[in-house]
């Protein structure tokens, strides 16, 4: 199981699920109406590293957080 | 990296800042200081920060300034911050002026657009997504 | 515009800055703060100013700052300025960052290269023109 | 008559002399030695304004300004 977090204004609480790469994770989000219209403008991060691989492996206990676009300052 | 609730005391950080490298013989210090604007009818900006990610962000941004001599700086707010206070200091400190000009200017786009920080307007008491002035950062739409 | 004798009280002059636009809804604040870095044995440095001149290249660039919205502020030493103290503080107010960041680059640049100010390197009391480090302003050679 | 005076680190007194225009200054600073050498790299005010064209009249009383190279900051 991995541990998906909706950070910011998503709004969302976190879902677990099984995934083995962060292709599985994407399938099954977009399966959310809400999550899937955010997912063109979110970036990605596993256990706070940020992400680019959609084939990055996952492990059992993996958290994967999902960031809205961002304005600080 | 400094994070507080509610506004920075700028003058506190500021000066803290100038004494800490006031023997690190630097020759150009240069903050930015962020302050909310009073525009369209709102009370306070408002803050969500996601302080792992954010700190590996500054982390990066400092051996990125070590490797030109230079050395990084910031504080950010969390939560409610009202009009004409401040959100959000940074600085560089560096031995010569050139470097110290090019990275605030990098530091501070590179913020904009990659801190994990979400901005919401506060009108009558209620938070409202910043969703119009907010950037996706880099490697955004991986999962979409 | 400020002149004063020896090194700049750079807390005190900041802070007040600050208050002076705390109602101005300006939205970025970035002061430059030059100190003097301890090289090549120097005890000091020490600086000329010719002040009429000064005031009309200052008096410009307020107006270069309005046309952008912006609002410019400088402060600068006469006389000797020891090592880890500082000589110099500019600053640029503006309602938007962009601007402010690139005023800041475009005014401390031109006060380098335009600004009438002497700066002489203090070597055991002796007062050293540092011509390396000088540059001719706009317009230098008419009369040659 | 009109005043040149010499600023920053150049350290000469103030020379008055007859001159119509700035050519006329120049021809007349260019007979000192050590002025001479600073006038490549000046600039020239006139009552305390920037100028740039040797052509400049000049009138009684005027005060012509040399400024040698600078570094502020």
């Amino acid at each position: 199981m991995v541990k998906v977090e909706f950070l910011g204004p998503i709004g969302k609480a976190p879902v677990e699920m099984e995934a083995k790469t962060l292709a599985d994770v994407a399938e099954k989000l977009k399966e959310d109406g809400t999550v899937k219209e955010w997912l063109p403008k979110c970036a990605v991060a596993l256990n706070d590293t940020m992400v680019s691989d959609l084939n990055t492996p996952l492990k059992d206990g993996d958290r994967i957080s999902v960031l809205p676009p961002v304005c600080g300052g | 990296m400094e994070l507080y609730n509610g506004s920075l005391d700028v003058k506190e950080i500021f000066g803290r800042w100038l004494d800490e490298e006031a023997e690190s013989n630097y020759g150009a210090y240069i903050p930015f200081v962020g302050t909310i604007r009073a525009e369209d009818g709102i009370e306070a900006l408002s803050f969500d920060i996601y302080e792992p990610v954010l700190r590996s962000w500054f982390d990066a941004w400092q051996q990125r300034a070590k490797e030109r001599g230079a050395v990084v700086k910031m504080a950010h707010s969390i939560g409610d911050v009202p009009v004409h206070t401040s959100s959000y200091v940074s600085a560089v400190f560096s031995p010569k002026r050139r470097v110290a000009l090019e990275l605030i200017e990098e530091f501070v786009e590179d913020f904009k657009a990659n801190a994990p920080i979400w901005k919401y307007d506060v009108k009558n008491g209620e938070r409202i997504y910043a969703e119009d002035r907010s950037t996706p950062m880099d490697g955004s739409g991986l999962l979409a």
